[in-house]
């Protein structure tokens, strides 16, 4: 039963990929481009299969520091939303703030990074935090504004504390918006992961594909693209399954008859 | 006994200009001098802030880049020359039949965004009568050589020792126009060995043992170029072998090439770049080159 | 509970609106006090300001000897619509109140489930609000008032979407609980009937700017039963309040 | 009146950003921090009025390129949300190359769009528009699904095309979503044409900023991210204003009384 | 329209629900039809199996000789909850249906603003929904059914949360309109008074599952003025609907 609605939600889109590839593998072929240029999937693939064991151990790297790094982004992320959203006058203040933090270009940024917070994991985990809390307290600060009104006055009439209203009404009222930044923020944590890699690294899939790409090896550079896409697909994709779990009360039927 | 524990940061990812590192790491020559070292791959910023911030003590990098620096007041210092003569130039694919700056003229060039490139150019077509504004010179960003010609561009600036063997294997031959065959000021160290201000005040021995200990590994991959191939191969499992192997055995020769020792800086080659540059309104401040580079640390051969 | 002197104006485009215009009014420790008055005469903003989520232009709420204007968390309510969270099931949302005031859930839930049998809702403790009708929603927000622990209850047209048999058995059903518990109650009603058979005094509101226009001693004894509707005594003071109200009524 | 309100409104952001600026300026006077490293405001300001006409020609340059790229981008946004939304069977199988083209690592993609696009302004709008179109379709997607039940029973009943209720109830009811992902890709729009100016350039603030970069300018590379910052704050507010101004039947009140 | 024999069940907690069980019944043209039934019968899902939300588990619905189950736009419809758009004006509200059935607005909104003077919401033609009370809700919501192209107009419980005088002005002139129109109303009511008032016919509906109890036919002559209310024919009518449905009453 279980297995077979999962078969039914996911053959959509492997269906579409799928095609996707076949695609690209026949322009490859009908256009005769060159490996170096745009690699066909079977080769990129088997080459993949071949280097199985560095790519293995270069993307486990990237999922740990991956994980870690969105963990604290969400954390960081409902947190600010939760102090901008509860203590009077914060959001006007610091609203700026967080635009900053996102247009900080790396560039400018790793050096100092690096200055202040050495070649470790640290560094690196800051960046993807930054990547990752963003999207996720905008959409939670907008879903809290959007609570129903009606509520709202119930609650505050039958005396519930500020906290209260923020823990039975906003925060459940909001959580469609929270899953919809985090599905954002899910999409940009692997990314983020690559950006971290940049600062000095000597594992994880950015670092591989900064390497293959300096030895002009186009085909284990999509390696580490179908690699990054994949991870970034199974985060986005626990997301949404996570989604489906905690929204049961939903009552829209996404059907059209 | 007791070692230090230095870091170096590279200036791109592992290539056959770091050979000799990998090979002085692998053959024990630094322990041997009582270092610990690890080798740090770069960021997009390169290794001089990092250097001059003190995070690390040594780095690769580029006397172009140096020159910039040192006029800006970042205390790098030059400590090492890897490679004796510049082996950049600018590359075209034979069937483009472009040989000389007069073929420049119609032409696309594709750059990587460096401020001088232009400049560099615009001399070079003037000094052979070519119309520099009949050449077309855009910004190529991230796409490498193999990339760029294959649309639109016709030549770019490459390092012969990696994209140049690269086009060998490819078997894609090509017209290498060298920076210091068209002038000699323009044969400036690419890439040196730096460290800062501060390491050289009160750490001289430890600059003294590192260079030292890596002059030993550039001996050994100068010496034995199929065996210092492998060490980096080893280093770097990911490394494009085949390009590894094939570099090293065009770059082994050109350390120290007609130097009488490895490393070995002139002051003529600082001055005179920093005067060309000088020349085209390319460096704000006049460039003390004393203070940039030294060979005080070298061994005696 | 006392209002003192209460008046309250919006702006509405622009304009002035006076809603509520000079009301005192007073609900002693276990009265039950109905509210009649026309569509849109404010009787859900007064409910507003007693529970503190408005602030008057104008007037003091009292209770219990206090000046409480602007004081929340001093009544049980039942809004006019059913305010019933969508994410909770029916027992969670009837022990709402409850869980805000601090009880803990394992007692009010059992105490919910029983309840919810009594006005008609077993089998749907573990339903979300979405698949009830509108009758049910409003019984169960009017259980949700009743179980708060505040002593006074402040309770908005609870029985509008019920019909006339429905309705009877959640009247009788308050009134028998309300006179072992005796509540403050207020309670705003459109039914004349309602409002006799269940209060001791009734108030009966004019059209905007609202004033209040009589003030009714109901004069039937406890406790009561069904047979009061058709005492003569209660068509006749229905009669009377319903042609007062017309009276006013433009 | 209304500067008076405007003026409210602004001064808490403005006030904590000139407080930050105060306190790096004490911090690198007090910790004698280099010039190279970090620059103080006051040098890097003094740098900018110096350098004034080359900074302006390079950030109208970028101006001109976010814009294009913004409009493009929600466009598509608003476009592959309804057309995801709308159309049976498309969210399934195509929200996974919506999180794809996502994640194509720019080192990767860049020499792609050049070799199919060349090197003018269009891979460059590509680019940002790729940047920008996720989140409003991200947002607006989840928006639509949130859809009051009620309303949408009524629409259905007197017999609402699919279009009409979704232009008269669904992209209504999800303007406020709309506006999140907005405000976010909004945000990412500056940086997007930052990344963009690395393929192929000879202006923009990114341009500008690389150059500066590699003559150890570190003044300038500071006077590049205070206008990418500045541009970013001002889009952002924009698109606040905006939103003030198309959704005015809230009745939220954000005051906690 | 008609309906055959509609059945309706649901599923709640894994429990199969029987809400609806063989339902027949029908209105002529120009007819106004009443249902009366307890809270939770199933009134309003079979507005919605009318309105071609919900297809029936079993069953056909029929409109002008034709079969229509499952087809929407047919109906001019008053939801139970108003279901008013937060973002639209009052009048904007007011005319959504005609612009739904694409009637120029310019047209549709001068006949609004002078409909809603007559519903006593002069003034709040450009007010938001929030701004209005229960009662001024219903009434916009009331309007814009009556304003809606459609033939046929299926009210659900319209007047609800509507004061006494309010609430017989609304009748009053919901009866003048449809004895000069004469479209075919289907109306759900909880009051016996305003079913008897206003019908030709008036169908009473049992207890889930839902059956029909009694088909009543409503003797009054039109036009009808509020006499009639007062008429003691109207009284046992009413005393005899109120005697079934107690009769099935549990
Ligand atoms: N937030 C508001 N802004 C402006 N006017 C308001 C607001 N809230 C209520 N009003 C106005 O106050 C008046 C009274 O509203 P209220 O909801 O208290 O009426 P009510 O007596 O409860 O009516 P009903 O019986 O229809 O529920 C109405 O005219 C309404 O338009
Ligand atoms: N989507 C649904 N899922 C499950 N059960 C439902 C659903 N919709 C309605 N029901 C059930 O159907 C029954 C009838 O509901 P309906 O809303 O039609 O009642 P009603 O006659 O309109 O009552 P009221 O007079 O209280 O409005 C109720 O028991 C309700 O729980
Ligand atoms: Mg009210
Ligand atoms: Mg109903």
């Amino acid at each position: 039963m279980i297995s077979s609605k999962w078969f039914k939600a996911a053959w959509p889109p492997i269906m579409v990929v799928f095609l996707l590839l076949v695609v690209w593998q026949l322009a490859v072929v009908i256009f005769n481009i060159e490996l170096w240029i745009l690699p066909d999937p079977i080769s990129i693939i088997q080459e993949g299969i071949h280097n199985f064991r560095s790519l293995w151990m270069h993307t486990v790297a990237t999922i740990k520091l991956t994980l870690i790094g969105f963990a604290i982004g969400i954390v960081i992320g409902v947190g600010v939303a939760w102090l901008l959203h509860l203590i009077p006058g914060f959001k006007k203040g610091f609203y700026p703030i967080l635009v900053l933090t996102q247009n900080i270009p790396m560039i400018a940024l790793a050096p100092l990074l690096m200055i202040w917070f050495g070649f470790g994991v640290l560094p690196k985990i800051i960046v993807i935090s930054i990547v990752v809390f963003f999207p996720i307290a905008v959409a939670l600060m907008d879903g809290f504004l959007q609570t129903d009104q009606v509520m709202l006055n119930y609650m505050k009439m039958i005396g519930a504390t500020r906290l209260q209203i923020f823990r039975k009404l906003e925060l459940p009222h909001a959580l469609p918006s929270f899953f919809s930044g985090l599905k954002i923020s899910a999409t940009y944590a692997v990314s983020g992961a690559m950006i971290s890699e940049w600062l000095s690294s000597d594992k994880g899939i950015g670092y591989y594909m900064k390497q293959q790409k300096a030895g002009f090896k186009t085909d284990r550079v999509f390696d580490s693209i179908f690699i990054i896409v994949l991870l970034s697909i199974i985060l986005f994709y626990s997301i949404v399954i996570l989604e489906s779990i905690v929204i049961r009360w939903k009552s829209r039927s996404h059907k059209w008859n | 006994g007791k070692s230090d524990k230095v870091k170096i940061v590279l200036d791109w990812t592992p290539n056959t200009n770091h050979t000799g590192l990998y090979a002085a790491l692998d053959q024990g020559y630094y322990k041997d001098a009582g270092l610990d070292v690890e080798i740090i791959q770069p960021n997009e910023s390169g290794a001089d802030t990092m250097v001059a911030s003190g995070k690390v003590p040594f780095g690769i990098s580029g006397q172009d880049g140096l020159t910039q620096a040192r006029t800006q007041n970042v205390p790098v210092v030059s400590i090492a020359a890897i490679i004796q003569h510049n082996t950049s130039g600018f590359a075209a694919p034979a069937s483009k039949n472009i040989k000389t700056p007069k073929d420049y003229e119609g032409k696309t060039y594709g750059g990587f965004g460096s401020p001088f490139e232009n400049s560099v150019l615009q001399a070079m077509m003037e000094d052979a009568k070519a119309d520099y504004s009949k050449l077309k010179s855009v910004s190529v960003g991230d796409a490498d050589y193999f990339t760029a010609i294959k649309k639109d561009i016709d030549f770019e600036w490459i390092f012969y020792a990696w994209t140049g063997i690269e086009a060998e294997l490819r078997k894609e031959p090509l017209d290498m126009l060298y920076l210091k065959d068209f002038n000699e000021k323009l044969d400036y160290y690419t890439p040196v060995l730096i460290t800062n201000e501060t390491m050289i005040k009160d750490n001289p021995d430890t600059v003294k043992a590192f260079v030292a200990a890596t002059a030993k590994g550039y001996k050994y991959a100068i010496d034995h170029p199929a065996e210092a191939a492998e060490i980096l191969i080893k280093a770097v499992p990911d490394i494009n072998k085949d390009l590894v192997r094939a570099s090293q055995k065009w770059l082994s020769p050109q350390y120290q090439a007609d130097a009488p020792r490895w490393g070995e800086q002139k002051k003529t080659v600082w001055d005179n770049y920093a005067n060309w540059l000088t020349e085209h309104k390319l460096l704000e401040k006049p460039l003390d080159s004393d203070k940039a580079f030294t060979n005080q640390f070298l061994p005696e051969s | 509970m006392e209002l003192k002197q209460i008046s309250q104006t919006f702006m509405e485009n622009g304009k002035i609106d006076t809603v509520l215009k000079d009301i005192s009014l007073h609900v002693e420790k276990g009265e039950f006090v109905s509210i009649i008055g026309p569509s849109g005469c404010g009787k859900s903003t007064l409910f507003h300001i007693i529970g503190g989520l408005v602030a008057p232009s104008h007037g003091e709420v009292w209770i219990d000897g206090k000046e409480v204007t602007g004081q929340k968390g001093l009544i049980s309510y039942m809004p006019q619509t059913h305010a019933l969270f969508p994410w909770r099931t029916i027992e969670e949302n009837v022990i709402l109140a409850q869980e805000v005031a601090g009880i803990p859930a394992k007692q009010s839930i059992a105490q919910a489930r029983e309840w919810l049998a009594k006005v008609g809702l077993a089998g749907y403790e573990k339903a979300y609000p979405h698949v009830l009708s509108g009758g049910m929603q409003q019984r169960a927000a009017f259980l949700r008032a009743l179980l708060s622990p505040q002593e006074f209850m402040c309770l908005d047209e609870p029985f509008a979407a019920l019909d006339a048999l429905t309705r009877m058995d959640m009247q009788r059903w308050l009134l028998s609980i309300w006179e072992q518990n005796k509540r403050s109650v207020l309670f705003v009603t459109h039914s004349i009937e309602e409002a006799l058979f269940l209060s001791d005094r009734i108030y009966l509101l004019s059209d905007k700017p609202t004033t209040i226009i009589q003030e009714i001693e109901v004069p039937f004894p406890r406790p009561r039963r069904e047979e009061v509707l058709s005492e003569p005594m209660f068509q006749t003071l229905k009669q009377k309040i319903y042609a007062t109200m017309k009276r006013v009524h433009v």
